[in-house]
């Protein structure tokens, strides 16, 4: 037997290291061409929908088509402004990495659009399971920066106390639900909380989102089902950034159709969004809610995207892609586009935008200021020992009490 | 009743007495379960509070996550706890750590029953005891009772209680105890002083085991279908063994055991599961911890072979009354 | 909260006991409508076929439209003789376990057509990855019914050395891989075997089979992803025979759409195949097959069929079905169907399809005297005790012979 | 070497062995791996035989067990244990016992490598150590080295075994000896006598402990990071300690440990994991069983605790150096 016979197919990133990042596989509609089905349709007359795209901000910034969410300015200037908070925050974070003060931290440079659209598009009581790339959904919901920071500095006011590496946050004051290390997972609990609602007759909803890479886990596959077979009220969203660590889409599937597509197969509707227009993410994210409010059941959304940075701050991007993808994607920045549109609309100026984003690292600088003095990880204070062996159960049985006790420390 | 329908019963109560309390899983709706035991309650409940779900073990206990954390008390059946394996993660890293992951912010009062054991002939997927496993997670509380008495008492509590619980039932026992002895018919629970069950509500803590029969020369401990094994052998060796049913592994009620075992000086543990890294294990160290100095014999362990659990050699495999016997007989030798 | 006003969306089956076994829901086209797309096609031509049904039998047992096989009569009547030598096999050995010969058994009736089928437009060296249901492969790939009844007998001649419970056979000889208790686990599995034949440079397939119940297991998700991202030469079939032991269908997602869509979300081609036309299974087995070994990858069939008999011995439909359901399945017996076919070819008549259910039902008794004259589980003789420890691993280690020495058997 | 360069050098060596080698996992083609250890392999053998997968670690399992039984040899790599839990049904349910349900028909040589363990500030889902659960799957065999030299001669052995291997790998070793004091500096292991590696092939066979220090007045069991602890700490306590490295969980090479414990009269077991049924249970079993006789005191455990691994008290959870040595000094104080 000789290995190099063997016709295995592996697929392969369409650029490396070196290479130019050549994008003339992506081939995208025009903006407003799409049509915008009434939000009752049946699933089986709208079965082209995920091989298309949802796009409403054209190539001169004009909102076109029939998914223009028809937005007015305030709304249009506050996605803008939580879309730059959340860029000011992830800069000034990953800056902290940098200088020892975290010991690991994720941006979501590029991405910060889409999750700020759909927060916007969604209600306070909608519950969101986010994945570790969308602080924006955090910062939109009105979770407060410094109680951010704390969770990421592991400090004595973690509101985690001290148990999570940063960014995995959890706020339920603001319906934001705990995210888990483990990718996917929280796929399905979405389906099972949405399931609930239903239950109690209330009309809340709930949103989910999973990175494209982690959609190849059977937590994907048993939301789908549940959510079909229930029709519970979820979005489904998958985060297609174009990579999972250093793998390129094609290992998820990407390479032989589109991941809303996915869809079909559980007779969902499956819409495949700009992820980095503003606009059509909005009007995406109103049309399945308000589906699933009607009590038709779920949707699958996939945001089409590109991850911007590496992967974490433990990762080099550059060691697998070229330094200027990025600077070379189709869809652009979702922030210099809403930025121009608005400019465009007469709405906003440079001037305004230079003010805000000054405004805003402020902002970010003071939240700092005071997040560290709450205590970092390195130098404290941190959260008390005793907090190791708390909330393990709802009370503390016997044996942590005992191991507690060993350990030589007091509650 | 019998153990299954004392499991029902206690289903039946709190679906009555709490509206956010929901069962699933394979099979458990209109048809009422392969082993019989949510029968009639969708017909009871609704089929909005008692429902057939998908083959997706996973998707079950996810969806049961999703459910408690947002104010429903859900229970759910895996068909045979050898297919809880597709819902391990769920399990170990999600639902046994919300609370402790979201600082107390989340979490969810799942309960997960599940039919153990072997004796039925199942074969290696229909026979196993994964209890230590479970034991092992922190965050989840791991049960099993032995009788109709306690799997009623401790079903609600299960239900009741804010932590997930892994609720096992030995399915050699769901109409009938069993001393091991594949040539005896099972007996009867209603023959049983624990066959008798009240209708209503009412509840055994978990947390704490059971000294099922007073003794002075020995300390077995064990636990499920086991317990009733270790009765008979006992009482078959003429030797005044002090008996107790673990009932919750996790958490585990040491005191007791080890009251008993400083008494006694000798000790033997008894399970159905795989011996290497089997929950006998952890009894062992920790009575050896707490009764080192009491100790007349070395602690010893009857379990499962290292094996997979045989269809045609179940009865070598199974620990039965002759090598519970064997043990009792080899320890009370020793001076 | 009053949960009755809760609007929790839970499926229900079309019929119950006592009830009529109505399948006005159930449309089909009519045989010969759908198109035979070429072997190569492009799957994004073809994204239509999974909501149709390739049919090739029409009610007048005629064999019609572009995907009929043209077989030869040869073929056909090995068909039917492995069917039917299936079904009296079966019978045998459900009268056995009510005998309390055996301690479980699974009927295959009304399923033996699709699997005889398969494997005869497989090839000898594909490997197969089937269900507990598929006797019928055993039996077209010529296991020995002597050698299937020792292992339901868990005797001493078992091949299993009596580690498995009934109908969990496994053939080595004859490519037929051992069956696992636990559902849906060999889907992914085979598509790891068919990526190594293309890794060696060999052109034998892999064709698994999973329940529509057990196709909601990640092993589903797996299975799909690995062939579509990877290429593998596999066939992957889902059995809808509507039933997952109580459950119907439904519960699996078959209520917003077929199975076969499920392969649109991975870019693979998926048919629908009616699974009791033995001609049209046969043509797209061939047709995945084909595709396969031409380095197209991978096929989703669903084979929509009924299971006519209860789930296992140890199940009674009548508690959860009507009596006469199959009586009424609109796409009948497979058996009845190809014997109405070859008589009307001219090729078979009722004497002699009489003759040969004679034989083989002789067949089947002598292979029941010779398969019990090496015993039975009650009666013994049984595989040796000492077995039980053998195979755990290659080599027996310490502690597992000194458990033996436990047991106080000798190997 | 280091012990991450040693491990590339293994599958290096089996790649350019055996045709039949294949290596995959997440990001172990292109990229090498995120802890680089399959750096370089990609390029050198190409894409056919070391590639990325999709992530779902059920199914490079799955995949992996159906590869194995066509005739290959598959080393896949779970990028951190904690991750494994997606495939615990692929791994318990089918990889460990397909020789066995198929009474030896089939069966699949496959090698799971997952980076184990703790002290890298990664918080509950990047520092656990599950091999408690794996040694209690009969079927599997379960090892971790502890250092560079092990790490190559096992992976081999493991790569060329016809049975399927968890092989869990340390991963605060990788670049250095660490000895469990977060204030000190990880040590390197070129260093270190287990850091001199050769470059070819050699094999540490499976199965066997080793006694990394003899020593008589006490037996400090261990594995992983914590050999090295116990090293450190059996020094600094001045006790003569004879420290071993249990290496393998499954088989368990009871004599070396037996034989060590019988002569000192004193144990104790450290493990990173979880206590409640950790692999320390089964330790103080066994040991206790077979050494009954010759204790002079309670065999001991310092472990992790039973409560998820925390990112803000990593080494308050950590079991180091100092809940070693006061163990080591309780121990010694008996009479
Ligand atoms: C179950 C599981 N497997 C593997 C990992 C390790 N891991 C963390 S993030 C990541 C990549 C995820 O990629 P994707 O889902 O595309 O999300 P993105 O990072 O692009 O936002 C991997 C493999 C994990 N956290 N959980
Ligand atoms: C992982 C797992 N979960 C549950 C079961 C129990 N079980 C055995 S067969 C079955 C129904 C399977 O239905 P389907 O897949 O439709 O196949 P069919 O029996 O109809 O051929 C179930 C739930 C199992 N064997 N394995
Ligand atoms: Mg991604
Ligand atoms: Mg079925």
């Amino acid at each position: 037997m000789n290995p190099l016979t063997g016709k295995l197919h592996i697929p392969d990133a369409p650029f490396r290291p070196g290479q130019h990042a050549d994008y003339s596989k992506v081939t995208l509609p025009a903006a407003g061409e799409l049509e915008r089905p009434d939000v009752l349709v049946e699933e089986r007359l709208i079965r082209h929908m995920p091989y298309s795209m949802i796009r409403v901000l054209d190539t001169e910034h004009r909102a076109v088509g029939p998914w223009n969410p028809n937005l007015d300015v305030e709304t249009l200037r506050q996605g803008l402004r939580f879309m730059l908070l959340t860029r000011a925050y992830d800069d000034r974070m990953m800056r902290a990495q940098r200088q020892g003060k975290l010991t690991f931290y994720v941006k979501s440079t590029g991405e910060e659009g889409f999750t700020v659209a759909q927060c916007l598009a969604l209600r306070p009581g909608d519950m969101l399971f986010t994945t570790y790339r969308q602080p924006a959904a955090a910062i939109a919901r009105g979770a407060p920066l410094v109680d951010m920071m704390c969770q990421c500095l592991s400090n004595s006011r973690d509101n985690l106390r001290g148990r999570q590496v940063p960014t995995l946050y959890s706020f339920k004051e603001v319906n934001f639900f705990s995210i888990s290390g483990n990718v996917g997972t929280q796929f399905p609990q979405a389906v099972g909380w949405a399931m609930a609602s239903n239950y109690k007759g209330e009309d809340h909803i709930a949103s989910a989102w999973v990175g494209e890479g982690a959609s190849a886990e059977g937590d994907f596959h048993y939301a789908m089902t549940f959510a079909s077979v229930y029709e519970a009220p979820v979005i489904l969203n998958i985060v297609n950034n174009q990579w999972a660590i250093s793998t390129f889409q094609d290992f998820a599937g990407g390479e032989h159709c589109p991941f809303a597509a996915r869809a079909l197969g559980y007779g969902m509707p499956g819409l495949r969004v700009d992820g980095n227009d503003f606009l059509a993410v909005y009007a995406a994210t109103q049309w399945a809610a308000g589906r699933a409010r009607a009590g038709k059941g779920a949707t699958l959304i996939e945001l089409y995207t590109y991850r911007a940075e590496s992967h974490s701050s433990s990762d080099d991007a550059t060691r697998y892609r070229p330094v200027d993808d990025w600077q070379n994607w189709p869809l652009g920045d979702p922030i210099l586009r809403l930025k121009q549109h608005l400019i465009d609309l007469g709405e906003w100026t440079e001037e305004r935008h230079l003010a805000l984003e000054a405004e805003l690292k402020q902002a970010v600088m003071d939240a700092w200021q005071e997040a560290v003095s709450y205590g970092t990880l390195e130098e404290g204070p941190r959260p008390p020992v005793a907090a190791m062996f708390e909330h393990v159960y709802k009370e503390l049985p016997p044996h942590l009490i005992k191991q507690r006790r060993q350990l030589g420390v007091e509650p | 009743m019998t153990m299954a329908q004392a499991l029902n019963s206690a289903m039946d109560v709190m679906l009555a007495r709490d509206p956010n309390v929901l069962i699933f899983g394979e099979d458990v709706g209109y048809f009422g379960g392969v082993f019989r035991v949510t029968e009639g309650l969708q017909k009871k409940y609704g089929r909005n509070r008692v429902f057939d779900t998908p083959i997706a073990e996973g998707g079950i206990v996810a969806a049961a996550i999703g459910m408690g954390v947002n104010g429903l008390r859900p229970v759910v059946e895996i068909q045979f706890c050898d297919y809880i394996h597709p819902a391990f993660d769920q399990l170990v890293s999600e639902l046994s750590r919300l609370r402790y992951r979201s600082g107390g912010q989340f979490w969810s009062p799942v309960t997960v029953r599940t039919p153990c054991g072997g004796g039925i002939h199942g074969g290696q997927t229909h026979s196993q005891s994964p209890e230590a496993v479970y034991a092992h997670v922190c965050g989840l509380k791991t049960v099993m009772p032995s009788n109709p008495y306690d799997a009623k008492g401790m079903l609600i509590s299960a239900i009741e209680d804010d932590d997930p619980v892994i609720f096992l039932e030995p399915k050699r026992l769901y109409n009938g105890p069993f001393a091991g002895d594949p040539e005896q018919q099972s007996g009867r629970w209603d023959a049983h002083p624990k066959g008798e069950v009240p209708d209503g509500y009412y509840t055994v803590p978990l947390g704490q085991a059971e000294v099922v029969v007073p003794g002075d020369e020995l300390t077995i401990v064990g636990y499920g279908t086991l317990v009733h094994v270790a009765v008979a052998a006992a009482r078959e060796a003429g030797v005044c063994a002090e008996i107790i049913d673990v009932r919750s592994m996790m958490p585990l009620d040491i005191d007791t055991l080890a009251a008993s075992v400083k008494k006694n000086g000798r000790c033997l543990i008894v399970h159905e599961a795989t011996r290497t890294c089997g929950y006998g294990a952890e009894l062992s160290a920790q009575i050896q911890e707490a009764c080192f100095w009491s100790l007349k014999a070395p602690i010893e362990r009857v379990t499962g072979w290292d094996t997979p659990y045989p269809h045609a050699q179940e009865w070598e495999y199974f620990p039965g009354k002759k090598r519970v016997l064997e043990a009792i007989r080899r320890i009370m030798e020793i001076a």
